[in-house]
Parts: C-alpha cells; structure tokens; sequence
C-alpha cells in the first residue's frame, strides 16, 4: 500500500485536523467525536442538517459542509459508520430548537447507530427526524438485502434539504423534500480497480487487467457481476440503460445529470464520460438542466464512476441551483 | 459459573471479567484475520472496528465499575456501542447489554441464567439487525452454540466441558455459513457470490468461544 | 490500460466536448484546435490570456478558462505541446486591440510552438506577450536544462493576470504581474505511481512496491531520485524543505500554501498532507495566508501530490482572492 | 539523385515525394516502437505525435502543390509544422522547412546541393532546439549521418551505396547517444540517469536512414 498517511489508525483524525485548518474561518472541529461543523451552528432558526456515514467517501461528508448544505458530520473511520456516541454527542451538540435532520445512507450499520442514537437523543428532548438515501440501482433483489444502498445521490439530498433550510423550512417541509428528492434520484456505478483501505493495506479485491466490477459499492462491496473491460461509450450505455430504466426516466424528462468520480479516477475521463452520457440522454428525448462533473462520492483510489440522474421540477431545480459554500473549493 | 453451584457475587465478577477479558484480548489478536474474512463479500474493517473498540476496553479496564458482574458488563457494553463504528459497534453493544440487563435480574447467577442472559442477548442482536438464524450472520454461530451450552449444563457436565460443546457446535456451525447466502449486512449486495466463504461474524464467533473453552482452566479463581 | 476511453486518438477531443456540453453559457469549443474559450472571448477592452500546453494535466488548463482566469485554451494531446497551428490560429481568434498574453510552462516543446506561433501572429499585427512560468524546484542543475518546469505554480500565475485583466491591467501591467507571482512561486512533487498515457496503454516508468519518484515531472518524467516510501510526515517534510529553502522561505513571511494532487491521490490523503504541511510552516513561523486543497495540475492518474508555496504580499493576495469563476465547479 | 549527374526537376520532385513517403509511412509503423523509446527518460508520446501528424501527411498526401521538389517539401513542412505537437512538431517542421528552402535557392538539384539542405535542415534544428551535437538529441544522429552521405557522395559513390553509409552512421551515431547525458528536452530533466539508452530521436533517424537505403532500389523512376 502507498498512500500518505502516518498512522492507519490516525487516518480520518489526520485529515479532519487538515480540513479544519484549511477552513479557520467556517469551519470548527471536535476530535473526540470526528466531529466538523459550521462555525456558525447550531443556528436557533435553522434546521440543523447532520450526516454520518464512514470515511473514505470525501468530499462526502466532512467536506460539505457549508451554508446551503451540512450542519454537520460525523464519519466514523474508513467505510464504518460512526459509533453511536458520535452520533448521538453531535446531535446534542448541535440541537436548535427548530430540530435535527440526521441523513443516513441506508446501510446495517449506519441504520442502526442513527436509530440508537435518534432514541438515545429523543430521550433528551431533541426533535430528531431521519432520512434514509437509497439511490443504487444495481441492488436488484432486495429481499436479500435491507435494500438500496445510498450511494452519490445523496450529494442532492443533502443539497436540496441544505437549500430549503437555509430558508427557514421547518423539520416536516424538510423530510417532505428530501424524501422526494430521494425518491426521483438513481445511481449506478462501476469500478476499474478496487480500493485499498488504510488499515488492510491491500485492496479489498483483485480485479484482473482486463475486468471491471459493475454496479460495486462505493465501499469495495462487490457489484452486479464482473465483466470484461469495455470501451467509455458501451460502459456508459450500461450506466445509463440500468440508471433510466428503473425510475423510469422517459422522453420529455428534464434532469440533473452527474458522472461522479470514484477517487481514482481523473477528471478528464469524467467529463469524457460527461459528453457520451450527455449525448445518449439527448437522443432518448431527456433534457440535462444541470450537471454535474467531479468527486462527489468516493471509494478511497478506486478507479471508476458512477452515473446519477435526478429527475427535475421546479421546486427541485430551484434548490439545486440556490448557492452554497462548502469546504471544496478552487479559489 | 459451574453447572450446579451457583458461585458468590465477587465469584460472579472474576467469571465475567475474565471473559470480557478473553473476548476483548482476542479480538485485538485477531485483528487481521478478521479484516480478510470480511474482505471477501465485505468491507474489510470487521477486525479493524472490533480491534478499535477492544483495545479502549483494555485500556480503561480499571475505570470500569465493578460493583456486581451485571454493573460491568453493562459499563463494557456502554464502552462498545460508544466506541465501535460499523454493524458491529450497535450488534456487539446490544449483545452485551442485553446480557447485563438479564443477569442484573437474577443476582445470584447459575449456568441457566447465563443460558438465559446469551440467549437474550442474541434477542437483542436479531431486533436491533433486524436479522434471524439463516441470514449468514454472527447469529448462525451464537445460536447453535448457546444450544450446545444449555444441553451440556443441563446434563450437568462441568464448566469447562460445556465451553468445549460450545466452541465445538460454534465452529461447525461458522464453517456451515460457507454454503449460505448473505441476506443482512454488506455481504448481501454481493447476493450468490457471498455463497462459498463464511461469514466473518459467526468465524469471530468460533474463535472466541475456543479461546474461552482453551483458557477456561487457567482462569483466576477467588 | 483501464481508462475511461475509447480511442486513444479521440481522448482529448471526447474531453473537450464533454467540457463544453457541461458549459453551454459559459464556454465555446472549436474542435479544430482543440480550442476552449470564453463565450464573452474575445473582450476589446481586456487582454486575452491564452494558455496552451499538453493534455492530461486537467483541471489545468482547459478547465480554468474563465471569468478572472484564462479567455481560452489550446491544449495539445497528452504530454505534447499544442501544434503550432493551434496557438496562432486561437491567438487570431481571441486577438485584443489590448492584446494577447500567452501563459507558457517551461517546457523545449512548449516554447518553440509558442515561440514560432508569437511570430506568425505579430506579422499578422496582433500585440503578442509571452510569460514562461518555472516553478518546480526539484530541478537542480539548469546546465543541463532549459531551465526548471512549470508545473502546478502556474495557477497563480493564471489566477493573478486572470484578475488584474479583469481590473483593465494593460498588457505590461499583466508581465510585471505574472513575472512577479511567478518570481516568488516554487513547487516540489513526488509520485506514489507512474501515469499511464492513453496513446501507450501502460505505465510510463515502474515503481516497486514500496518506491516512490522524488521530484517527479508532471509528464512523468523521473524525477531528482527514486527512494522508499515513507510515512506521510517524512514526505511532507522533504517537499516542504526543498522549496521552503530554495526561494527562500523565512520566519515572518506570509504564504499560500497549495496542496496539489496528482491525479489518482484521493483528497482525503490532500487534507491529511495539507495538515501537516500547515503544522510544519507555522513551526518555522510562517503563516499561511491562503490554502488550496485538490487537483490544479495533475499527470493523468499518476498517484502523487505537490506542494507549492507563494510569497504572499498585498498585491499578490488581493488578486488571489479576487473572484472568479471556472468550470470546475461543485454546484 | 546520383552523385553525378543533376536529374530533371520531375526527377527531383518523384525522389522528394518518394523520401517523404518512406520517412512518413516508417514513422506510422513505428509508432509504438519510437515510443517506448521516448519512455525511458521522457514522456512516452514521441512516436505517437509523429504518427499522428505523418498519418495526416499521407492522408492529404494528393493535395500537397507538387510544382516543383522544394515546393511540395515546403508544404510538407508546414503540414508538420501544423499538426505534430510537442518537441517535435517545431524541431522537424523547422527541418523540412529549412530544406525545402535551401532546395528552393538551388533548381537543379546535385548531390552536394542536398547535403547542403540536409545542413541547413540540422542548422533550423539547432537554433529552434537552442540545441547542439552533445545534447544527446537526433542532431547527433543527423550530423554523422549527413557527413558519411557528404563523403560518399564527393567519392562519386553510387547514391544507394551513399545512402547505405549514411544509415550505418546513423545507426552506430544513435547507440552512442547512450553513453551520453541529455542536456535538452524531457530528458534532461532526469540527469545522470538519462545515461544508459539511447535518444529516442537518434534512433528515429537511424531507423529512417536504413529504411531509405532499403527501399531506394524500388523507387519509382520517371
Ligand atoms: N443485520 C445484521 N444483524 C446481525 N449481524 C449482522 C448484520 N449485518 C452484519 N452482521 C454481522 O456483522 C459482520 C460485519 O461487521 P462489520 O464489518 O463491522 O460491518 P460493516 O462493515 O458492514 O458495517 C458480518 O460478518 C455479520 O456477522
Ligand atoms: N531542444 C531540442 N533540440 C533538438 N531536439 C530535441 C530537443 N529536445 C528534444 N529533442 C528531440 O526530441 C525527442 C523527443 O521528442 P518528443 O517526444 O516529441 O518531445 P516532448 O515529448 O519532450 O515534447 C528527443 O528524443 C530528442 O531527440
Ligand atoms: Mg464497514
Ligand atoms: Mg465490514
Ligand atoms: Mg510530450
Ligand atoms: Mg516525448
């Protein structure tokens, strides 16, 4: 394994202490919790927005948060969801009486910490309410599973919601959004390379030179199947055809449109996979109103993509285009 | 903790200390393997999180209240869920609460009140997993082997053979989870290919369960 | 080679339309030249400030034309300059009765197209300037040499004339400008992995295991050395020391500090290096007065980081932190 | 093109046209090849740009004005001057051009008349490279090349023999640049260890060489 790190184990501290330096003036941080959030929060008149979720996903989530997204996060080490504590000792601090909004991509352990943590806080008097995001497509048959996985798409939840409470939308007009939001939204990715954990220091599986894994998790979780490599334009169908065909997004959709990259992979492949899924959209009569192209939701150094679509109305559009300042920034 | 007498207070807490001690030792060895087992169909981290939240166990072992063996299991318990990410911090903290409460319940602590103790402890993991017996999790090896405990003390066999049925029954019953198909946790997205290896969980389970059957004997008694 | 591609020929055309499907309002592509540029290019009361260079270094440079950076790019393919051709012919299409000033990293090729195409241009009557920027520090003797290279320092080169021209600075306004941040600008790079051009299908140069490339060019060219990896504490130290020491850097001055990743180095493992490197600097009482955390000049999917420091007066701050707007964006 | 007689300007022009041909169509085999060279102390790209622009080159090659030899060599010069990027497309350009106008001074063409551009080609090369014989780059394939084609040719040699001991040259010139240090280019950039292959260049022009003196014999004659 070669990475920059010191310590496997002081991996996500070493970067939080880097994130809250970089940021002296929006952003604040509490080690003992893993803990970033808003210079500014709790916010009396605000919603306070929360995610969790494990590390290895930056951006998401430690590095959005910002005005018009999170309030706060959480993240537990490398692909855990954070302890219960953490969870629960961020919700207190951050509780405004307008309540707390805790985001939760739909995995075991992320569920069950949020739960525990949602009672544990309920108990203290907190308004606490819960949104899961499961927005992956290639988790077909969910009665093997606790359902969809929350993958990249959660990036328009958190931006949505993040917007809407910035205008002062109480808890319900909250849940209200990023349920809808949630449920017009699907994702699917693939990997061309695995990605490697700080602490096993080897990746977490072995895909030949030729192979790509469709549909993995942004976890290293295997995916649909593995297959062989194929050219940018036939792997772009893939995505496209499982991602369109679920919703179903149809002819006369207008959409949000994102090629998210998986860590490894550079930014000059996204956007060649940005024009031919922009391309194949327009001749299916579906209209790109927004796009987005870059790391959103990562796997660590995997190399790959995914493909979401949210599908667009007025109300949705409008929060996706309102502003908002996160830590990831050029300037 | 032997099937007929029921052991003193401060006996009670030897017992449980040792086997917290046991566990938590163990997983800290184990750290590695347990990470490849769950690198198969998993993540990867199942070593790396039990590692983790063991490790705070042993280094804050003296803080923990020891008041009565229910006080300080439920205090690791509480040490557990606060400190171990991923499926296993809530699972394993869950587990190990719900041992405390039941044993808190019944003070003077026999072999069937430990039967009683693990088995709503596995209650407690199924809730909070929403998960049951054949879902290829730490579940398939708990159950078969807190059976294995219960018949071996209630035909009265001591102690330390009873940890033996018990680790045996855990360790055929981990290596049964190869031919299942994962249907909670991460291994379930991977849907027929997580059949053929098994599942990390119920492995750390046989794992623990021999250590504690081999280092029973050498136990501090009071 | 697993890539994201389809023709190794169609790589950086595939790029390019991609970039300028994602940017209807903002920018235009001429696919003739591999050209994109601003859609308010060229500007009669401005200088347009063109920048050519290889492919593969994206963001850089394709991706930061824009309002405050560049008016237009003509990037070559991977790792070559732009063919003569292209130079002159953006240079006539974005000409400025202010002027052209064209951003040159210092590289052989590089400075013959844009040597011979300045020439073209300037019997064609078009006010030409040319400003090379070398800021990698990692090369030593320039005996041997043209010269050191340019490398990710050329941000703010680009960032600094890209707002003074915005302010109305004439074109010998925008010399003394670029020659000064580029004067007081130095970069230091390692790499974790060789790149992979998409025309050679494998990696540029091996590297074990355990090996790291000490001073590595953004083409992945070798760099001062090959040595062991080491714990992220002990890079960040050598980075730091080789361009702290070769401008130099002193107690009591005020910096930006840029963490730049490589192209396959994901950004948690840029915050956790950001970190130390702030820690280091304040221990040699310096203050970092700004920060840049991500990708500004990368090598394809290279795993690696830079670290580059600029010293920071009022002149050189303000016009860093003027505003501007790029295609890489989040929103 | 022997080294006595001065051929008619149609033969001038058929022996550029078939020159030009043969450098062109080396060039696009040897795409790969010239670029693995490139890779051991450069940037890997060398025979891919001069791939890309001579594929260019033979796919216009009906459109170049043909009115006389140094005329379709300076289009040939500018077409690569256009489309090949990097190093090459100012270094080679500026060669073509630099022969095709030294030819352009002198209609009809000797053998020393093209010994003379080929010098003015290396002379472009110089002061566009900022470069020299020593800077391991194909000038030191070029010069010894053109001085045994020079020396050949004032011995009254047979042009194919001529072309033959100008090959050998570049061949025995470009291993020797291995022993050398590069001074300009990428390769520079290493030092010390750019010591040990030879210039991707240097090789391209030995390659060339021995690929002229192959094929001379079949050219087409007018
Ligand atoms: N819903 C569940 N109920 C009970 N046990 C579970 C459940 N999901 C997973 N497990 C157990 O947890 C183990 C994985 O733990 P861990 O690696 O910490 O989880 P993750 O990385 O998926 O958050 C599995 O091997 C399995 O034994
Ligand atoms: N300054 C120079 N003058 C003459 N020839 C040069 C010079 N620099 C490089 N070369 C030649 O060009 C070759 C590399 O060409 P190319 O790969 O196109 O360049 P790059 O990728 O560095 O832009 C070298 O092998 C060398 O023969
Ligand atoms: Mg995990
Ligand atoms: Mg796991
Ligand atoms: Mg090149
Ligand atoms: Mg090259």
């Amino acid at each position: 394994m070669k990475k920059f790190i010191n310590d496997p184990k002081q991996f996500v501290p070493e970067m939080l202490h880097g994130l809250a330096l970089a940021n002296p003036d929006t952003l604040r941080y509490v080690p003992e919790y893993n803990l970033i959030h808003r210079a500014d929060a709790p916010n009396d008149n605000k919603v306070t927005i929360i995610q969790g979720s494990g590390s290895g996903h930056e951006p998401a989530h430690v590095m959005t948060v910002g005005r018009g997204m999170l309030d706060a996060a959480c993240p537990g080490d490398v692909f855990a969801a954070p302890p219960m504590d953490y969870i629960y000792e961020t919700t207190k601090l951050m509780s405004s009486p307008k309540g707390v909004l805790l985001l939760v991509n739909n995995y075991t352990g992320d569920r069950m910490a949020f739960d525990m943590a949602q009672e544990l806080s309920e108990a203290d008097g907190v308004k606490v309410r819960t949104l899961f995001i499961d927005d992956d497509v290639s988790v077909q048959d969910s009665t093997y599973t606790v359902g969809r996985r929350g993958v990249a798409g959660n990036f328009f939840v958190m931006k949505a919601v993040g917007a809407a409470s910035e205008n002062g939308a109480d808890l319900d007009e909250l849940m209200r959004i990023g349920e809808k939001v949630n449920s017009v939204t699907r994702t699917m990715g693939l990997a061309l390379t695995a990605c490697t954990p700080p602490s096993k220091g080897s990746p977490l599986f072995e895909l030949g030179e030729d192979e790509i894994e469709v549909g993995v998790g942004i976890h290293g979780e295997p995916g649909r199947r593995r297959d062989k490599w194929a050219p940018a334009n036939e792997l772009v169908e893939e995505l496209l055809e499982a991602v369109v065909s679920d919703l179903p997004f149809a002819s006369g959709d207008r959409v949000a449109l994102m090629i998210n990259g998986l860590g490894g992979t550079p930014i000059s492949e996204l956007y060649l996979l940005y024009g031919i899924a922009h391309d194949k959209l327009t001749e299916r009569g579906i209209t790109v109103g927004r796009n987005y192209v870059g790391e959103y939701c990562t796997s660590l150094d995997m190399a790959g993509a995914s493909l979401t679509l949210v599908k667009l109305d007025d109300e949705i559009e409008a929060l996706l285009a309102a502003p908002a300042e996160i830590a990831i920034r050029v300037f | 903790m032997s099937a007929e007498s029921s052991p003193s207070p401060s006996g009670d807490l030897a017992v449980a200390e040792f086997v917290v001690r046991v566990i938590a030792e163990t997983c800290v060895e184990n750290e590695k393997y347990f990470c490849d087992l769950d690198s198969v169909v998993g993540d990867g981290d199942f070593g790396y999180s039990l590692a983790r939240g063991f490790e705070q166990v042993l280094e804050h072992w003296q803080d923990f209240d020891r008041t009565d063996a229910s006080t300080f299991i439920l205090k690791i318990a509480t040490a557990i869920t606060s400190r171990i990410g991923g499926t296993s911090g809530p699972i394993w903290g869950t587990g190990f609460l719900r041992v405390g409460m039941t044993l808190k319940a019944n003070p003077a602590i026999t072999a069937s009140d430990v039967v009683a103790a693990l088995r709503s402890g596995v209650e407690g993991i199924k809730k909070r997993g929403n998960s049951d017996v054949g879902d290829k999790t730490l579940i398939d090896a708990l159950v078969p082997a807190i059976d294995a405990f219960e018949r071996a003390a209630d035909a009265g066999t001591e102690a330390s053979d009873a940890l033996r049925a018990m680790a045996t029954a855990a360790r055929s019953a981990a290596e049964a989870t190869s031919a299942m198909q994962a249907k909670r946790g991460r291994a379930s997205y991977s849907g027929e290919r997580s059949i053929g290896s098994p599942d990390a969980g119920a492995v750390a389970v046989a794992v623990l369960a021999e250590r504690l059957a081999d280092t029973w004997p050498s136990r501090p008694t009071v």
